[in-house]
């Protein structure tokens, strides 16, 4: 066991341990408290970039656990683990950062924090998971970690949001469970990878594989906001900025979609989902989330609901990549994971500095504050026009290798989908835009801070910036190797086309 | 080397000054930014001008590989559109003086630019995608800029049709990538590829749908005649003269041309442009303001190189012939047109302008669109030559009849122009930016068979005076009628935008619920195609006949010929 | 019928009168007295039912007899107590009737 | 083995010894006097541990006196692990008894609980059927003096309840035990399980053992008298009892179902168990989604949970061992989780009710906020008791699932899950309670941070569990009768 196979556990550690001292600090220590926060997740950083170098050295570390007997508890680092987690490690940082600022003179920071760290540290497991089961633990972790955030405010709105959100994710939880342990009484422990393990088993129980799979699907179609399961995302828009942040961009949403991944490329495999005939029913699925959310996301006058609806629109777009079968499909999907990442962790953190700066919360609100905060407004055009799919924003290249993939698998009708959706991503943010750059402002703010007719204060700007940059620039240099792209085409070589 | 820096400096240059334009420090410089930004692409553009050599510019890491070239038809495009966008841009520097949203006017006109240049020197589609989506929605703020709501109008007419040009061609796009066989994203491996494409009617159709949303064909125009003339006079002079043609060279660049032969869409071509020609002219003559005639007569005039553009699915063998006259048709609209619009400007300068010069000024580039001065004559002449070997008279003879719709077009500018002249009590103080770029782009356009023409060969008028007859002729004969109903006052005005008035109810699905209150408000005016004069009069057959028998005659005359041309050449 | 039988036969009836006592009555005293019948009957039930050796009394039923029989007096004691308790502090000697489940 | 070197007696002698002793001593000896006790008991079970892991089950006559007449016990895997969790749970109930109760309260409290535990150990530790009748006895009075202690209205009456209910419950066993030894001759597990022979007795003597011992581990629909008792009691006692006292009885029914092998005979009858079960998971989930007082809520949750580890009786079958293996184990597993989780979760919600000073849950607005340890305490142990990763809970779930898709008994399936949502769903709800942000300022009192820790550390140790569920796996798969009888 050479020192590398450590890492996987100690990038879990580092948000863990930070999420258990964050717990034990009295409400006070905002300082030290931060400190901690942003400490470890700029360790985790550089653990992740020791992963990333093992992982490019054909390295994959791995440690184990056994828990129960055949069953055990495995944490492995390969490039699709990589992905997520990388992902999230960068998100954590800035997500933090900007929690920091958004949370400033707010109660309760010692429980929002501890909780914070507790989700990174789930999504760090979810996306390190090396088998089913220990996916589904990190899954429900994530779930448990993340109701003290949604509710956070305490509201009667809030705790109603919590209740939906419960309802949808606990039931989606149950039945992936159902799912899982159908396969592993079927199977046994089958690790991700494994998949002529489970060819076999279809070979012999193929009504039975089909009925898990689709149970698996819907259990993490409830996290991926999947039509008819999307319902808890625009409700827990509620929560905090940060957390809406965290629940759309860096972990809750991405966790099912991950999960989604690893089922049909790791447990599955690619070949034999497209063999079986599973890959167009997501693929319908999918798009008509696609076209659902955006849709839906038209009639939203609320910024932050209009963008969870956006959510879950583009979350779909990850599926509808993975579900078209070919190279280039799969690329789109991966890279989506990402860029919807960062574009809408830009959003969501504009959408915060808007209300918390002025009280902005509807669109008609908007009007004109282009120029009272117009980098926070610079960011959400970046964010906006990501989303539509122009380039160089990253959410271009996503969207181009998912129309190539849809030509590659012979699926041409997706290529309206893809079209239709951009239709309605520019309907719902071109008028969004039009009133931040070029409407006049009208009457007073709704509710201003006083700070001398700043824009938002840098604790919140700055990661707003920063990942709108960091969304430009995973568009712009897209081919380079240590892109987004770059590293999805890696997986898409290494790992699904040997 | 020095090409190849150039060439990055093309579009980074402007956008570069954009940022730099952001600061409150620059406010004041902004204009001087907008003038100088051009000076990379004009310097690219004069030493690749007519050189076959190419350089490319290839950055691998950038988008999905970007390549960026001086291809010699994206040299002419260069060459007038820096220059266009420089003198707009001195004209605007006086025509925003006191304009206290200038800084945003600036940007984004510096980004709008910025768009225009890198899509010329795009080889790769991502990167021309990206310019031509940065040059549309840029533009878009300079539509918008007044805030006044007829721009605001025409702002969501243009932004509706844009983003649905854009989709047309991102679906285009895909198709396009996929018919390499996923291998290649340069323009002209798309091109010869079509070909083999599946796809290949529905690729084809997005393609000339897609580029035609700029480029203003029948159906897709509906913005242009709404845009054009709202936004302020220099970027109206910049949308109609260089941004059209973005259209243009997108279908040069993309369309297989010379890789296919298809009497199916050279025909659809054809009769979309010449629809284009004289329904533009129609329309465009029943205008009340003089920027929408201007519009109308882009519309028209874009038409005539759709005409083009489809005799080349009718002879593929004759594009290289082709293009580069098209090229300079493209130029010499261009730079006449920019022209023509920013004499809207100087209109109520005239005081102090000597009435020579003046004169001269509104009527040369108006000849010259007409095809009876300046570098019109060359273009006209040229065009007709490179079609004369398509062995397709009919369609040369057509086109020498557009020029009815242009005279048309040109008299009925003139007349408004006069009119403004007369109603306004006061003449507008001189500004020495808006005259001196006028004038700087008068005298390019005149001069541009001479400098700009590469190695074209342009003929003097001199070495062909019997085919300088011949563009004569149908001006002349329009003269007479226009002659003739010029002191007529107009009885019926066709709103700016034509379709769209019958459309915009249908489909003006407002942003959320939040404006449902403020629409019902609002008096619902029953739109129609036509409008009269006097509303209280309800115009009896026999008055519209009169009315059209007066009037419009002209336009009336052209269609009947087109018509008859179709005919005689379809047999 | 030997008199183990008629023992355990006693056992059982004194268990179901003892059972119906308890399950009818309301009064706690009476469902005390009830359950020693039931426990009664249930001695007679291990001494006549259990008997092995032929006419040789199982020194071991006598003993876990005597062992239950000390269980019943300290769980009737301890039951004496709560009833009394609950008497001094509701002034009832039933439960309220109102079931908490 | 003599009586030095065998930890087996020490585990009943100290606590009796203990018992009196304490009552006996002057009120502030007893504490004193408990603490060294708790510390010996500690040690004895650990060495307990050690010595059957070491050298398998361990036997021992007291005084020498052998069966039938003398006390005999028996120290197999599944025996120990019971005594190292009731050592644990019960010294960590003791501890928090010693900071919670007032002086007096707490030098009445100490003999009851030596009481309690001995008849406890005793019960892991019989090795015949009359032993177990004795000690469930000493339990049940134990166990309602305990109730009683909190010497309100409402306790007293649940008391009473209880003690009715298990006196009824000890005859019904009582009388099975004695028709038992009329068909079998013997009291012995070991021999009896040998003898084994089924008849109209045997029959009559299982019904009535079965049904006497459902009664007191309060399996639905017998399961009325449980809510009152524990949720009246004063908070240790709740914890001790929903933690402990009901898995005596539950130990028991698990023991003769095994080592008899009635799972072969009846399968008729495990259904109509793991029914029950099936009833009480969701009467249990439903009704503690409807109580308005916390440690209804809680008593409740134990209704339900009682229902998980019914489950366990149909999945025991005999025709598949590998199902029987796990559902054997997930049916202990859950046992343990929910000891750990319940007596933590009992004291957190002990300790949320001394802040706030009501018992409703109304009241519990603002605890997220101002008491976030206890709250985080009472969420551990939720985690645990909803099943949900990672928890103890949630492999026992897992390894009963596991067994109902190998036998092939899909509706078991379905009961989990549904169970565990319910569960969820009122676990979750007296969150959103907690959330609930007030405008009041931190008047609440504060309890000893000792008392936040028992809780905190016993709900730790059923998250722990889910990670460290092997140890007490391997612990019950020890040789002994119990394995040597499953399938």
């Amino acid at each position: 066991m050479s020192w590398t196979d450590w890492l996987p556990l100690a990038v879990l550690m580092t948000s863990f341990m930070a999420a258990t001292i964050i717990f034990m600090l009295p409400e006070q220590r905002h300082v030290l408290r931060s400190t901690i926060n942003l400490g470890a997740a700029c360790i985790k950083l550089i653990l992740i970039v020791f992963l990333i170098q093992a992982v490019l050295k054909q390295q994959y570390p791995e440690i184990r656990l056994e828990v129960l007997p055949g069953l055990e508890l495995i944490l492995r680092a390969d490039s699709l683990a990589i992905l997520f987690a990388g992902l999230s490690s960068v998100l954590w940082l800035f997500t933090t950062l900007y929690a920091i600022g958004y949370l400033e003179n707010s109660p309760n920071r010692s429980r929002f924090f501890g909780y914070f760290s507790l989700c990174v540290a789930s999504t760090m497991g979810i996306s390190l998971a090396g088998n089913l089961f220990t996916f589904l633990i990190f899954y429900e972790l994530l779930t448990l970690s993340t109701y003290p955030l949604v509710v956070h405010r305490g509201n009667a709105a809030s705790i109603k949001a919590g209740r939906t959100y419960l309802i949808y994710t606990l039931s989606g939880g149950v039945v992936l469970l159902l799912g899982v342990a159908a396969l592993y009484a079927l199977g046994g422990d089958i690790a991700f990878g494994d998949i002529e393990r489970t060819a076999a088993l279809v070979g012999t129980w193929p009504e039975l594989m089909t009925i898990i799979f689709i149970l698996l699907i819907a259990g993490l179609g409830v996290k991926a906001a999947i039509f008819p399961f999307h319902g808890w995302l625009p409700t827990a828009m509620v929560a905090p900025a940060p957390v809406s942040a965290l629940l759309h961009a860096v972990a809750v949403v991405k966790a099912g979609a991950f999960g989604i991944v690893r089922v049909i490329y790791d447990i599955y495999g690619i070949e034999l989902s497209w063999q079986q005939g599973f890959l167009f029913p997501i693929a319908v699925l999918a798009s008509f989330t696609i076209l659902y959310g955006s849709w839906r996301a038209l009639q939203q006058i609320d910024i932050k609901k209009r963008l969870a609806y956006s959510t879950v629109s583009q979350v779909s777009y990850i599926l509808l990549g993975i579900s078209l079968f070919g190279p280039l499909g799969t690329i789109g999907g991966l890279v989506h994971l990402l860029h919807q990442g960062l574009m809408k962790v830009t959003l969501f953190f504009c959408a915060g500095n808007f209300a918390e700066t002025l009280g902005i919360h509807k669109i008609h609100e908007l009007d004109g504050v282009g120029k009272r905060m117009p980098l926070t407004s610079a960011a959400f055009t970046v964010g906006a026009l990501g989303m539509i799919g122009l380039p160089p924003v990253a959410g271009f290249i996503s969207k181009w290798y998912l129309g190539m993939g849809a030509l590659e698998a012979n699926m041409e009708w997706v290529i309206f989908v893809l079209i239709g959706s951009s239709l309605l991503n520019a309907a719902y943010f071109l008028p969004v835009l039009k009133r931040i750059w070029f409407n006049p402002q009208q009457g007073q703010w709704p509710l201003e801070v006083i700070n001398n007719n700043r824009d938002a204060i840098p604790l919140l700007l700055i990661p707003a910036l920063v990942t709108a940059s960091l969304s430009i620039a995973a568009g712009l240099f897209a081919s380079s190797i240590l892109s987004p792209l770059g590293w999805a085409e890696l997986i898409t070589l290494r790992e699904y086309l040997r | 080397m020095i090409s190849q820096g150039l060439l990055f400096l093309t579009p980074l240059f402007p956008m570069m000054l954009a940022i730099l334009a952001c600061f409150k420090t620059f406010k004041k410089n902004a204009g001087i930014f907008a003038a100088i930004a051009v000076l990379p692409a004009f310097l690219l553009s004069l030493l690749n001008l007519g050189q076959l050599e190419i350089t490319y510019l290839s950055m691998p890491a950038v988008l999905l590989g970007s390549v960026w070239h001086t291809h010699p038809t994206g040299m002419t495009f260069l060459l007038f559109t820096s220059v266009l966008w420089f003198f707009s841009a001195l004209y605007g520097i006086g025509y925003t003086k006191s304009d206290d949203k200038a800084q945003r006017f600036w940007i984004l006109w510096l980004l709008t630019l910025s768009g225009n240049l890198g899509l010329l020197v795009s080889a790769d589609i991502i990167s021309f995608y990206g310019f031509f989506a940065l040059m549309t929605f840029a533009g878009y703020g300079l539509v918008i800029h007044t805030g006044k709501e007829l721009a605001l109008r025409a702002g969501r007419i243009y932004l509706i049709m844009a983003v649905i040009g854009e989709m047309l061609i991102l679906t285009a796009l895909f198709l396009g990538s996929a018919a390499t066989g996923h291998t290649s994203i340069l323009a002209q491996d798309i091109a010869a590829a079509i070909p083999e494409s599946n796809q290949i009617n529905l690729l084809l159709f997005c393609l000339f749908f897609g580029f035609g949303v700029k480029a203003g064909i029948p159906l897709m125009h509906l913005w242009l005649p709404l845009a054009h003339p709202v936004a302020p006079t220099p970027a109206s002079a910049v949308l109609s003269g260089a941004m059209i043609k973005a259209g243009l060279f997108a279908w040069i660049s993309l369309l297989p041309l010379g890789y296919m032969h298809s009497s199916g869409w050279g025909i659809l071509l054809i009769i979309f442009g010449f629809v284009a020609s004289f329904g533009g002219g129609l329309v465009g003559m029943l205008q009340l303001a003089p920027k929408a005639v201007l519009a109308y007569s882009s519309i028209s005039q874009m038409g005539l190189m759709t005409v083009t553009i489809g005799c080349l699915f009718l002879k593929p063998e004759l594009t290289p012939l082709v293009i580069p006259v098209l090229a300079f048709f493209a130029l010499h609209h261009a730079l006449s047109k920019g022209a023509l619009f920013l004499s809207v400007g100087i209109n109520s300068q005239y005081r102090s302008i000597p009435i020579v010069l003046f004169v001269l000024g509104m009527l040369l580039p108006a000849l010259s669109l007409v095809g009876i001065a300046g570098s019109g004559i060359q273009a006209k002449l040229l065009l007709k030559e490179g079609l004369y070997a398509l062995y397709l008279p009919g369609i040369v003879m057509s086109i020498t009849l557009s020029a009815l719709a242009t005279t048309g077009l040109m008299y009925r500018f003139l007349w408004l122009l006069r009119q403004e002249r007369r109603e306004s009590l006061q003449a507008s103080p001189a500004d020495h930016w808006m005259q001196l770029s006028w004038a700087g782009l008068l005298i390019c356009g005149f001069l541009a068979p001479l400098l700009f023409s590469g190695n074209l060969e342009t003929k003097s008028v001199l070495q062909q005076p019997i085919e300088y007859l011949g563009l004569l002729w149908v001006p002349v004969i329009a003269s007479v009628f226009a002659f003739w109903f010029i002191s007529q006052p107009l009885r019926a005005s066709v709103p700016q935008g034509d379709l769209i008035v019958l459309i915009e109810p249908w489909f003006s699905v407002k942003e959320a619920s939040a404006d449902k209150k403020e629409d019902k408000n609002e008096q619902k005016v029953q739109p129609s195609l036509l409008n009269w004069v006097d509303k209280d009069q309800q115009p009896t057959p026999s008055a519209a006949l009169e009315i059209f028998s007066r009037s419009q005659v002209a336009a009336l005359l052209g269609v009947i010929l087109l018509l008859a041309n179709l005919m005689l050449w379809i047999n | 019928m030997d008199t183990n039988l008629i023992f355990t036969l006693c056992g059982v009836g004194l268990c179901g009168l003892g059972f119906f006592g308890f399950i009818y009555h309301r009064h706690l005293l009476r469902r005390l007295i009830a359950f020693n019948l039931i426990g009664n009957g249930t001695f007679l039930v291990m001494v006549g039912f259990a008997q092995r050796g032929q006419g040789v009394t199982d020194h071991v039923i006598q003993a876990l007899v005597l062992t239950g029989i000390v269980v019943a007096v300290a769980a009737t004691a301890l039951g004496l107590v709560l009833i009394r308790r609950w008497f001094q502090l509701k002034g009832s000697t039933q439960l309220p009737e109102d079931d908490a489940s | 083995m003599n009586m030095i070197l065998s930890p087996i007696p020490w585990l009943l002698v100290i606590p009796l010894a203990g018992a009196t002793l304490t009552m006996l001593l002057p009120y502030h000896w007893r504490s004193a006097a408990s603490v060294v006790g708790i510390f010996t008991q500690l040690m004895a079970s650990v060495i307990l541990w050690y010595q059957v892991t070491h050298y398998g089950p361990q036997f021992y006559a007291m005084a020498d006196w052998q069966a039938p007449l003398g006390i005999s016990l028996r120290a197999d895997g599944l025996a120990t692990l019971f005594v190292l969790m009731s050592s644990l749970v019960a010294s960590a109930c003791a501890f928090y008894a010693h900071h919670y109760l007032s002086l007096h309260k707490r030098a009445n409290f100490w003999p009851l609980l030596w009481f309690l535990w001995a008849s406890l150990n005793g019960i892991w530790l019989a090795a015949d059927t009359f032993n177990l009748y004795v000690g469930l006895e000493l339990l049940t009075f134990a166990a309602v003096g305990l109730v009683a202690f909190a010497s309100d209205e409402r306790s007293l009456e649940a008391s009473i309840r209880y003690l009715y209910a298990a006196l009824l419950g000890s005859m019904a066993y009582l009388l099975g035990v004695a028709l038992l030894y009329g068909a079998q001759g013997t009291l012995a597990m070991d021999s009896l399980a040998e003898t084994w022979q089924w008849g109209p007795t045997t029959q009559v003597a299982v019904t009535l053992i079965l049904g006497g011992l459902l009664l007191k581990t309060a399996v639905f629909p017998l399961h009325t008298w449980l809510p009152p008792a524990h949720g009246g009691a004063l908070t240790p006692v709740s914890a001790l009892l929903s933690a402990l006292v009901i898995k005596a009885s539950f130990y028991i029914l698990l023991r003769f179902w095994i080592e008899f092998q009635i799972y072969q005979f009846l399968p008729s009858l495990s259904q109509l168990l793991g029914a029950l079960g099936a009833g009480a998971i969701l009467w249990g989930g439903w009704m503690a989604l409807r109580q308005t007082h916390l440690k209804m809520v809680v008593a409740y949750s134990t209704v339900a949970q009682i229902g998980y580890m019914t489950l366990m009786f149909p999945l025991l079958v005999a025709e598949n061992s590998e199902a029987s293996m796990l559902a054997y184990q997930g049916g202990i597993l859950m046992l343990l989780a929910h000891a750990f989780a319940k007596a933590g979760m009992f004291l957190a919600a002990g300790n949320l009710i001394f802040c706030t000073g009501k018992p409703d849950l109304v009241s519990l607005a603002g605890m997220s906020r101002y008491r976030p340890l206890n709250i985080f305490a009472f969420g551990l142990a939720g985690v645990s008791l909803m099943g949900l990763p990672p928890s103890g809970g949630f492999n026992a779930k897992w390894m009963l699932l596991q067994s109902s898709f190998m036998s092939g008994q899909w509706w078991w399936i379905v009961v989990l899950l549904l169970g565990s949502l319910l569960s969820a769903a009122y676990i979750f709800r007296v969150f959103a309670y907690t959330y609930q942000e007030t405008d009041a300022l931190d008047t609440y009192k504060r309890p000893r941070l000792s008392l936040e820790l028992i809780a905190l550390s016993l709900s730790g140790i059923s998250i722990l569990l889910g990670f460290a569920s092997l140890w007490p796996l391997e612990m019950i798969s020890l040789p002994g009768p119990v394995m040597e009888a499953l399938p």
